[in-house]
């Protein structure tokens, strides 16, 4: 009979739920987190049980970057929320040319969500940091009322070390260099929409969700003088090379017939009335290189599991108005702008 | 508005008159509904959900024909 | 993608292109409308129009039934959410076309309004029988090629005595367009007719426009090898002073179209005496309606709803560019108060106007530069 | 006529409300970012536009923290979610000793949220930020659909600097040690619910959300060799002393009389059958201190604006059950138990 | 906070813990059973046990409406919102109680059920008026003090014609529970008797306790001070081996009680002629339900639900709890497998019951080490 | 269950039959339903949004005296 922090019936993983007890800062919130996020994210930082993880760090330049997850539904082929979560704030930590090196957590639940599920996310998450080499040090519960969330929402915050020399940043891209794209586009948004009951269309896409920051150190030590990074999230292809033209003043000029895609994404975008360069990614990046280097990095990438696609899809050029503009496939030439119609809603 | 899409027949349900397309390996359910008759096979054009019309594979053939033709011979006179 | 990835070769578009080049007579102009935002859309995404000798333009025309839809119309769609709180169902294409007001679909859901997005009038259906509860009304809209799935809907709804469930119509008739636009004497040497259209209609519809008009309609498919084949039909016509329906796109259309979806249409629609374009004004005959046998399911007889008029952004050139007229950049709003984020006139609203296509696809630097 | 990142039509912050084309990924939302995040929160890191900030840091120990913010209603007497956010997360870096520098903040927003409200959400936020010396060098933005989400839900995670030879951690407590309360409880937790319509009361409370760098700065300064600090948030003072000694294995023995209630708080509690041991704070904390030391605390504290009531509420104790107990200001003795029955959600 | 701090205060809980120290007879017990939860709560709340001497103690008595609810109440009310898709209103303390599949309201709502926590009954027609598409029930629970605010929302709905509004109805009676216990022979020197229900029915229809069982019966008011200074009348009159009724809480309850309030439960409620109690088993006429004129709004009648038949937990000792006749601290499961997080018997239930105070409050290390 | 607290009536509405009532500070409405007759300044005591009876103010103090009383006596037999 000793003052225990956890209740003593265990939470029922099969059949049980969350409950709004759950994140009201009594016991039953130190059973979820001991049952569930210590147990499967456990390092020795996460298990202290303090409010805030203290560590060292090697001196130098540190990144900083979040992102909330909010994709529906949370689970897909390829992935499911808890891995995106942890790849996506590594990719935007790697994008910096940080090595990323640990993150935390805030997971904003609804009542009744299932806890199996609740389990499995946690779990996917804890194996997707292990794969990368980080670790998930400090987090964050709160549980709303029924109606007030969807299932689970997760933001996920890192911090990485910037390797000395290291100096990326999306206003740095100059006419002439060279834009690299790492592989074939669409996959992640395709492999979401597929899941989505009302589009009514099933394909074997999977997600591309990967953790790219082994991509990058691989880039960068091949060319350390690499312009900008970028992953084509939401708003795909198009998007990033808009919001890159932007930073840094210019244009680009890419060729439709050197940007892959699976023709199944292909299809899936027909079918849909979409264009895969609006399409999100969670495992590509965008690359602009001197244009000397482009074939060193190439070959670097190439050497890479995650760069075996990766091909030079255009150029940066001067241009007043920052238009990205391509030369299709078929021959013509057009402008490539942000996508404005449609609506791919909780993507990521 | 009027985006339209050939997919192939991969199998029918007469009871609900369904079918199953496929589009280069993306798989979708369709009205037939629209349809007189149509057979595992057929291309169709799809829109909104429903087959529309059937695509004539024949016609199609010859239309190619006609543009590797108009190309090739590039002189005036040579109309489909 | 088979009868797809054929019609968008490179090399046979460069063959056609050359041939094409070959043709024309460098002496004249060749002004060439394609009626449908399909054939619009092609000719930016790939563009189709670069590929063509100087002196040939393509002049974009009205086929977009998203751009052509009165303002008036949306202010309905959202007083039926908001007056007779119903469960308003439309395609995605209509979800951010501003009213008379400005306020979209969009927003009245922001707002709280229960607007949902469908994929097929199917949908709709599901969404009746799953909340009996509750008014659903399916916001209908397009041209021919659309029309049919919404009459299988109205069909069924009947069939399963789906009380709850009800169509605004919006549906529209190309022809009428088409006649109303070429009586006002639009200055154009050809037409690319309607592609999807037609694979319902058939090409005899379109006779007039030889025997009115004096004027080659070719029926055109929406892939880019399909308009430019269509192109040279159109200059070889043109050449030939000859003005004949032709059909570029047998694969899909034949003479009389598709019956079994016409004989649906006849039973279930049947033609308005007149209604508004946006740009075009009232054309009579050039609307459908619900039958009185389906009364019961019309939106419009069961929750009626005045609106206040609507007026078009001063300064809009739609009026002159769905005739042909004018281009998107001879108005002074394209780009500057008027983009696809914030469209202010018809040929903004849908990603297949003439004025949204020209801002997506078509800015390209050389054209930039030159206005 | 040039390809810009926004449209063209301002944002209307007076009538217009978020729609989902604002986390789409393209101009709405760049629009948004622009017209509302970047221009309060404006600092060089984050105006770059990188998916990422980078910042060099002085060598030594980090501490990272984050908290979701779910507070409702949005606004209070005496603060709002966005103020809260910074808050929150500035005091959790606190609690571990830390000089907080940086936040990032992830806002998942409901689609038809006003937008006026989220720029007063925002604009509170850089109010905050810049009085504690903090600045938000990240962020990320979603939107739900309507009814998937709840306004506005508020994700801040922090880092700052630990000085040298600082260690505070919650295993550190050890029997005698004197456990001190930096002021009157329960005022933020009762001021959330005297929002609440349906709770049907009102009071003059005020939330007392604050960010407590400055004064753990201050109490470092006359005592480093300070054991634990944490601050009493959801599950009140209860929640904090049983996390504490749970973490320590010590029990605690507190006086009733020697902690503060504001007599609203008090006469608030009796109405609803609540405990304001149970009642959150966002502007207290409480110190472990060595017992020789807790003077120089009390006298450093009281020096400072936001520990002018400070007082030794106990001691701590050797306990195998781990057991908090109290002498009640009537003359008894009980046990001060995390909250179980009740639930107040969505206080903070 | 007037009225309530004066009764809270230090020094003159000491001098009558003096007073009562003197009084007692140190040859013998004094097992005073305090029949409310409130008293057991300010018993634990402020420490009033160790300030009693040695062989004075506090047996704690069945006055906790949510403790003694039978778990079939529970499941019949969570059947109400999942087979009759009714919205479910009820006060707070019901939200965690247990039914006999372990599940409680709050996990009944996690897996969608409509159940909305209250704090008036206004709340409830509220809820009602707002949503006239459906129905409303109120789980009605609460002894003679919360059966007049569910009388007046009774009579409010059918004033009104809120015909979505009813009344899932377990209001129980206090003096037949206390008679059930006395009769079965509980082991008891006097009785702290309840308080705000007092203020209700008046200090009449507990005259039985002294004529029938010939034992001493105190009004006692909730605050500490009124406690102890009942706890003292008790003990004098154990003393002098008197045993009547006294009232100590005068400020509140007179012998009458409120006739307005009496006039209204008479008309809006009739007895049931049994009621299950948990832990206690049946008793006769212990409860109320809704008079005839008011089956409109009876749950029961309106949404018949038959649940299976319910078991308590294995080893849980409320039944000889709740009469008085052990401590919690002698059940094996306390603080083993029955937790306020996860109750497994009544009087764990609400922190009103007696072991769940004992849990929350009562663990001084002291008493701990002693068992 | 029981709660029930004792407040003071700082205003009444008579349409509704309802009053404002303070807790040292705290304000809260009541329904005065179940009361014959209140004024402004009496003290009831609050249960669930009623007020269930009025406070006697003579008889709080003499219970209070007692009390005093029997503290100060720390006699038997002086009965309240
Ligand atoms: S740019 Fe806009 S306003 Fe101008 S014609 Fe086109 S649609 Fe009308
Ligand atoms: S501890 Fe639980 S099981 Fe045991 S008597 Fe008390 S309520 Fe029943
Ligand atoms: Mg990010
Ligand atoms: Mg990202
Ligand atoms: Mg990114
Ligand atoms: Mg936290
Ligand atoms: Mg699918
Ligand atoms: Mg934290
Ligand atoms: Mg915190
Ligand atoms: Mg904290
Ligand atoms: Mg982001
Ligand atoms: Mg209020």
């Amino acid at each position: 009979m000793t003052n225990q922090p956890t209740a003593h019936i265990p939470l029922d993983l099969r059949h049980g739920r969350v409950e709004l007890t759950h994140g009201a800062g009594g016991r039953a919130m130190s059973q979820l987190i001991d049952g569930i996020f210590r147990r499967h994210l456990d390092n020795p930082l996460l298990a202290q049980g303090n409010d805030q993880a203290c560590f060292t760090v090697p001196s130098g330049r540190l990144a900083m970057s979040t992102d909330g997850h909010v994709v529906s539904p949370l689970f897909f082929p390829g992935g499911d929320i808890g891995a995106l979560a942890v790849h996506g704030t590594i990719n935007d930590l790697a994008m910096g040319g940080a090595r990323p090196l640990h993150l935390s957590a805030g997971f904003i639940i609804e009542e009744g969500f299932a806890l199996a599920e609740l389990d499995r996310i946690v779990a996917s998450m804890a194996q997707a940091a292990e794969a990368a080499g980080v670790r998930v040090v400090t987090g964050d519960t709160k549980v709303v009322e029924r109606g007030k969330g969807d299932g689970v929402f997760i933001t996920t915050t890192g911090i990485g070390v910037v390797p000395e020399g290291i100096e990326l940043s999306g206003e740095r891209a100059r006419p002439g260099d060279a834009i690299v794209l790492s592989g074939g586009i669409g996959e992640h948004g395709v492999a979401i929409l597929a899941e989505r009951e009302h589009l009514g269309f099933a394909t074997t896409v999977h997600s591309d969700s990967a953790a790219l920051h082994g991509l990058v150190a691989t880039m960068l030590a091949a060319v350390p003088g690499l312009r900008c990074l970028r992953d084509p999230t939401r708003g795909g292809l198009a998007a990033c090379l808009n919001e890159l033209a932007h930073q840094s003043g210019v244009g680009m000029q890419i060729r439709e017939a050197a940007i892959p895609v699976h023709p199944e994404v292909a299809a899936a975008c027909e079918l849909l009335g979409l264009d895969p360069l609006h399409i999100a990614n969670e495992g590509k990046l965008v690359a602009i290189c001197p244009r000397d280097r482009v074939t060193d990095l190439l070959a670097a990438m190439h050497a890479h599991p995650l760069g075996t696609g990766a091909s030079q899809i255009g150029e940066v050029v001067e241009d007043a108005l920052l238009l990205v503009q391509m030369e299709t496939s078929f021959g013509g030439a057009r402008v490539v702008d942000w996508l404005s119609g449609e609506q791919l809603p909780r993507i990521c | 508005m009027c985006l339209a899409i050939p997919a192939r027949i991969t199998a029918i349900d007469h009871a609900s008159d369904t079918a199953e397309v496929t589009l280069d390996g993306v798989a979708r359910s369709v009205s037939l509904a629209l349809l007189d008759s149509a057979e595992v096979g057929d291309y169709v054009l799809i829109h909104v959900g429903y087959a529309l019309n059937r695509i004539d594979p024949e016609e199609a053939e010859r239309t190619l024909e006609t543009i590797r033709e108009a190309g090739l011979l590039a002189a005036p006179g040579d109309a489909p | 993608m088979k009868y797809v990835d054929e019609f968008r070769d490179h090399d046979l578009a460069q063959r056609l292109a050359a041939t094409i080049a070959a043709e024309v007579d460098p002496g004249r102009d060749y002004r060439l409308m394609e009626f449908c935002g399909g054939h619009t859309h092609a000719i930016f995404r790939y563009g189709v129009q670069q590929l063509m000798p100087p002196r040939l333009r393509f002049v974009h025309g009205p086929g977009c039934p998203v751009c052509v839809l009165p303002m008036a119309r949306i202010d309905q769609a959202i007083a039926l959410t908001e007056r007779h709180g119903v469960t308003l169902c439309t395609y995605g294409d209509l979800m951010r076309v501003p009213g008379g007001d400005r306020r979209t679909l969009f927003q009245a859901r922001a707002e709280g309004a229960d607007v949902r997005m469908v994929y097929s009038t199917q949908d709709a259906l599901r969404i009746a029988r799953e909340q009996p509860g509750r008014e659903v009304v399916f916001f209908a809209i397009g041209f021919e090629t659309t029309t049919p799935p919404t009459a299988v809907a109205l069909e069924q709804a009947r069939t399963e005595g789906l009380a709850n469930f009800s169509v605004f119509c919006n549906h529209v008739l190309t022809p009428p367009a088409l006649a109303a636009i070429l009586a006002e004497g639009a200055r154009i040497d050809g037409i690319l007719g309607p592609s999807h259209v037609s694979t319902l209609i058939g090409t005899a519809p379109y006779a007039f426009v030889p025997e009115q008009h004096r004027l080659p309609l070719v029926i055109a498919g929406f892939e880019p090898l399909d308009v430019m084949q269509s192109t040279l039909m159109l200059v070889r016509q043109i050449n030939a002073g000859t003005a004949r329906v032709e059909n570029q796109y047998r694969r899909a259309v034949s003479e009389t179209g598709n019956r079994k979806a016409q004989a649906l249409m006849a039973r279930v629609f049947r033609v308005r005496e007149r209604f508004a374009w946006r740009g075009l004004g009232e054309i009579p005959e050039s609307a459908l309606e619900l039958a009185p046998e389906f009364a019961a399911f019309d939106a419009e007889r069961r929750f009626p709803v005045a609106c206040a008029p609507t007026r078009e952004a001063r300064g809009c050139e739609c009026p002159a560019i769905l005739r042909g007229e004018k281009r998107p950049t001879e108005c002074r709003l394209f780009g500057t108060g008027c983009t696809p984020a914030h469209p202010l006139g018809a040929c903004m609203v849908s990603s297949e106007g003439a004025c949204a296509a020209y801002w997506s696809y078509g800015r390209t630097r050389a054209q930039v530069a030159t206005g």
